[in-house]
């Protein structure tokens, strides 16, 4: 858009085609009017890995994925989808081609349970018998029986429900790349074990790239085939999970060192 | 006690009102609630819009009817000259109803439609314009209660309805007569309302 | 315009007009033998007068001083004839319509006063009314309060004392105001059917200032030659009125509660421009 | 062009009318608002109040006029009379539109406000009309617009304002004297909807 | 407010003085319609205790939260606080001795982060030094300075940003009793982490009482003194945290199993 990016432009089909990341970050900055939001973000997800991305609340992790999907665009610096750049790109194509799903869930308050699931079938004018089955399969594999879900408005359903709707509809038109910003924040535990398992399932199946945020380390570990720490909006350190659990920057420690037994077990009992 | 050709001609007026208020607020809407939505995006014409309106409404009825009648096609005496009226004083409420419905949707919810890959038109669709049909409906519902009773005004231009008795009650100082023609307005005016709060509820869950 | 279009006859929005127009039209129906189209109670002047130059009225009463001032913008002479002569040469060439030979009444300004105040202070004209003591509150209609032969004609006359401003109403609401005690004194029309209530007299007018308004039909040449027996038909209306016989018809629908329709009916049998019930 | 006879009436007419809409405007909106508001808590009550003003919109002015002249204390010839008009045909668009705004608050916003132990009228203050305030001002430009306009019927009952030339325009058939009182209402419309527009931005960051 | 529920109240003053529990599910029943969310719901809560409510997504933990302070109330039988049951309580009053974290933080869109947390002590018209004072105060021990952040409006923050802030609002009045749902669930380990220390050291000062939703079961064990477990609106474990830990009934196990390291230690690295 402005002076920057058209320059990195001539350098970006061959250099996407080289690499051949599905999404690529090129020195990316964002200001919102004085705060500077991400600084100089640069980094690469290729097809089929998982990137994890790790940051303390208001890091900016966020902001990063919605210059993905064409919610926000850089300031400076550019982002490439497919090899092309988001201001490039049709919107409304690259964000069919790109599943998210939001923080708090985003349902349509006017839609029922199925009806938000659909939404993207629809719009991609998928036939009527085709939708329902795909609505039934993914509220099956949230752990929300149609049956017993589907016809229940948002403002009817536990904060929990209403996240895994979120999940679901994220998925229904079986996108190739997937942001989850924080996709199980709010399950309990159980629920969330069973969906991690069918996340990862799902990645062999499927192949399918995905960039996830989370706060939950183990989570991150367990998901993650990459993870970047962000630090006030500069990538901290990014590397293999395997790398991660040796990493040595003092952000990725603090994380690590929140998988450490906590004080419980030895705190003195109150009851 | 009401004699039998009143009660005829009331028969006949009131249809001619529903008639002159039912196909003016059609137009209404289909010029207010399009014209509501494209000034929602665009904040430059909003304010020439809504000023343009403002004026019209301020236009007084008579005065409109005499800048009318010599026009060739859309003028003269008759229910088109008064349904131009109506239609024109019915903008207003449609159209500032419909721009402050549209603007007030959760930027939330609209984000998310926006991240779900939604062309403008598909947002508008299927996310603003359920989320503000309250406040459009509460638009139309005024527009509708008050035309309902401007529409009186059409009897100065020899379109009938209700203002028919009306005047010529109000020009031989006859309370019957005036009566004849205002109660059925009321009643036209609830009975719209009332359908019109139907039709909300029947649009929107809420 | 449209060969097969009915004659259609218009009005103003008051009851003498609405009168007229519905008089004219029990007329035109029984002498041409056809369905006369009615469209009574339009806006006011101003509609009334572009309906008919557009076409959309064949016909309307109106009244010489109305004209003069209001369409053509003239300064009216105080004499009938002249203002009459003047009003038809103007209307024939500048719209091509025709003005009918008066039908005899002059429904002029009136100052109307509340009989018990007459009484009380023994007044019966506008002369008497300059010795009010405490000066009158006047009521005004909106024509005259414009009009240079109106109110100011009127207190250039008369030295009327006046209380405040005076207080300018519709039309209608002027005789409720004056029985009301809002305002002890009101410009009326002189043919006004209130006139003939026990409650209200007319003022005099000793120095003759009101302007013309010699009512007469006005119809659109064009009809005319479409339908010749028009200008028979409407010429037998002429001078079959007064202003008493005008003030009575406004009185029976007025305050006896009449119908429009047999008020009109009623007069024309007993003018003898109808005789018996009307047969097809 | 305009002789200075005309100049200083219009001055004095045009103050007239801004007096007639602005005392209307605030005693519509203190009883319009506030009755909102109630409404919006009470559906029973809500329908009945909502038919109630819609029955008076469709009440001719004139008729209205010639019912309110005889009542002792309130009617009469007068500017009280004409502005007891003009607050009843106001009523209904604020009115609407306080009850829309309010009952389209996010429902969490207000539970959290019931949580935190906020009487109902603290979070009427503090959460619910200030997220109502675009829809119920909305209702108000609505409101004072279509005021400015009607307002000329004060005229009818002696009220002055710039409906004297309008009246006296028509019916004397002189466009120099309508457009004399047209374009300074116009005005005052433009000038009343900027001027509330700004208020709306004061009162409320959105 | 039925019959079930006068029958109780007989007993109710005499049994609520005896115990002295701050809060008192007596037999609660909670039906929406059809639905049967909260199944005779008996439990106490003490004086200077901390009761976490662990249960899968849909449960009924925050619908149980809500009948404690007069958001609802039960179809049967009562809650008592303080020995009184809510429906006897002048709500007003009941509401603003307890502090209340809802999930999504549901800030005021129209307050600035400052105004936000100044809510309740403004209500209760503390003088406006006192305000201030208080009001910085928190915004720093939540991590949200307010000289960086005071002046913004809830959209201008990130989610986990606007969830301190809700700890803050709610902690703002120091009131005697805390109902917490999922306080930190969007928070950052190394955030939480110090929040968690925080509200510990808060607790033993003050001696406040709380009622904590979590999904995080360390959380659950770091921060409460009794744990009970929710399935389908019945509690089907609740005791000590030492007890917890020991737990036999399947959900409760279901819970502690979550605890166990994940299988990433052993998968194979894809990277
Ligand atoms: N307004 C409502 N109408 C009908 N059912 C409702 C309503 N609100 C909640 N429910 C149902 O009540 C049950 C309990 O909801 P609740 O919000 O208490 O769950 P929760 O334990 O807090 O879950 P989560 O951990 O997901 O927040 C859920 O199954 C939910 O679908
Ligand atoms: N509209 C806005 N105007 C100004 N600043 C904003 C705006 N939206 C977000 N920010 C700021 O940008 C920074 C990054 O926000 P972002 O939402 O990307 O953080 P995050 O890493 O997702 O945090 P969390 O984990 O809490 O969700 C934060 O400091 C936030 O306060
Ligand atoms: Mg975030
Ligand atoms: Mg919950």
């Amino acid at each position: 858009m402005t002076g920057p990016s058209s320059k990195v432009s001539g350098s970006q089909t061959s250099g996407a085609y080289a690499t051949m990341s599905l999404v690529s970050f090129r020195d990316v900055s964002i200001d919102f009017g004085q705060r500077s939001i991400l600084r100089h973000f640069s980094l690469d997800v290729e097809v089929g890995e998982t990137l994890v991305l790790l940051g303390r609340s208001g890091s900016g992790k966020t902001t990063a994925l919605k210059t993905v999907n064409a919610m926000l665009f850089p300031t400076t610096g550019m982002v490439l989808v497919e090899g092309r750049a988001t201001t490039a790109w049709d919107h409304i194509q690259l964000r069919r081609r790109i599943g998210y799903v939001i923080h708090d869930s985003g349902l349509f308050p006017h839609y029922t349970v199925a009806q938000n699931v659909a939404v993207v079938p629809r719009l991609k004018q998928w036939p009527a018998a085709d939708i329902e089955a795909r609505v039934a399969n993914l509220l099956q594999k949230v752990g929300m029986p149609v049956e017993e879900f589907g016809a229940r408005y948002p403002d009817e359903l536990s904060y929990g429900q209403r996240q895994r709707v979120g999940v679901a509809r994220a998925l229904a038109a079986d996108p190739p790349l997937l942001l989850f910003d924080e996709p199980f924040g709010s399950l309990d535990p159980v629920t969330r074990l069973e969906l991690q398992r069918q996340f990862i399932e799902l990645r062999q199946e499927l192949r399918k790239t995905s960039i996830f945020v989370t706060h939950d380390v183990r989570e991150a570990l367990f998901l993650g085939t990459r993870i970047a720490v962000l630090l006030k909006g500069s990538i901290e350190f990014v590397g293999p999970r395997r790398e991660f659990l040796q990493a040595s920057t003092p952000e990725a420690r603090a994380f690590l060192s929140c998988l450490e037994p906590l004080e419980y077990d030895t705190e003195q009992s109150l009851a | 006690m009401i004699p039998n050709s009143l009660l005829h001609e009331l028969v006949t007026l009131t249809m001619q009102h529903f008639f002159l208020v039912g196909v003016s607020m059609l137009l209404a809407a289909s010029v207010a609630i399009p014209l509501g939505i494209i000034l929602s995006w665009r904040s430059g014409w909003r304010d020439v819009a809504l000023e343009v309106v403002n004026v019209v409404q301020t236009v007084p009825s008579l005065a409109l009817f005499g800048f009318l009648i010599p026009v060739p096609v859309l003028g003269g005496i008759g229910s088109h000259t008064a349904i131009i009226a109506l239609v024109l004083y019915a903008l207003l409420p449609m159209l500032h109803n419909t721009v402050t419905g549209i603007l007030n949707v959760d930027v939330a919810v609209r984000d998310s439609a926006t991240a779900l890959g939604m062309t403008t038109g598909e947002r508008m669709w299927q996310v603003e314009l359920p989320l503000a049909a309250p406040t459009i409906l509460a638009g139309v519902r005024i527009a509708t209660v008050t035309t309902i009773g401007t529409a009186t005004i059409a009897a100065a231009i020899g379109a009938g309805g209700l203002g028919v008795f009306i005047f010529r009650g109000l020009a031989t100082v006859d309370s019957v007569l005036l009566l004849a023609g205002a109660i059925p307005a009321a009643l036209m005016a609830i009975a719209a309302d009332r359908g019109l709060e139907w039709v909300e509820r029947a649009l929107s869950r809420y | 315009s449209d060969e097969a279009r009915p004659i259609t006859v218009g009005s103003k929005n008051f009851l003498e007009q609405i009168l007229l127009g519905e008089i004219a039209a029990q007329h035109l129906e029984r002498r041409l033998g056809q369905r006369v189209e009615r469209k009574l109670n339009l806006g006011g002047t101003l509609l009334v007068h572009k309906a008919l130059v557009n076409g959309d009225i064949d016909l309307y009463p109106e009244y010489s001083g109305t004209s003069a001032t209001a369409i053509l913008n003239l300064v009216p002479s105080h004499d009938a004839d002249d203002v009459l002569a003047q009003v038809r040469r103007e209307y024939e060439t500048r719209f091509h319509l025709r003005w009918f030979d008066p039908l005899g009444f002059n429904n002029t300004f009136g100052m109307v006063i509340r009989k018990a105040d007459a009484e009380r202070l023994g007044m019966r004209s506008l002369q008497d009314a300059e010795r009010h003591p405490s000066g009158w509150v006047l009521g005004v209609g909106y024509e005259f309060q414009q009009r240079p032969d109106g109110l100011p004609s009127l207190l250039r006359a008369y030295a009327l004392p006046l209380q405040g401003t005076p207080k300018v109403m519709d039309l209608g609401l002027l005789y409720r105001a004056l029985a009301q005690g809002d305002v002890s004194m009101i410009a009326a029309n002189s043919t006004d059917g209130q006139l003939l209530s026990p409650d209200v007299i007319l003022l005099e007018d000793n120095r003759n200032r009101f302007p013309q308004y010699d009512a007469a039909f006005i119809a659109r040449n064009q009809t005319i030659a479409r339908e010749p027996r028009l200008a028979t038909a409407l010429q037998d209306l002429s001078g079959r009125f007064s202003d008493d016989t005008m003030r009575r018809l406004n009185h029976q629908v007025l305050v006896q509660h009449g119908r429009i329709e047999e008020v009109a009916g009623e007069f024309l049998r007993t003018s003898g421009l109808l005789k018996g019930p009307s047969s097809p």
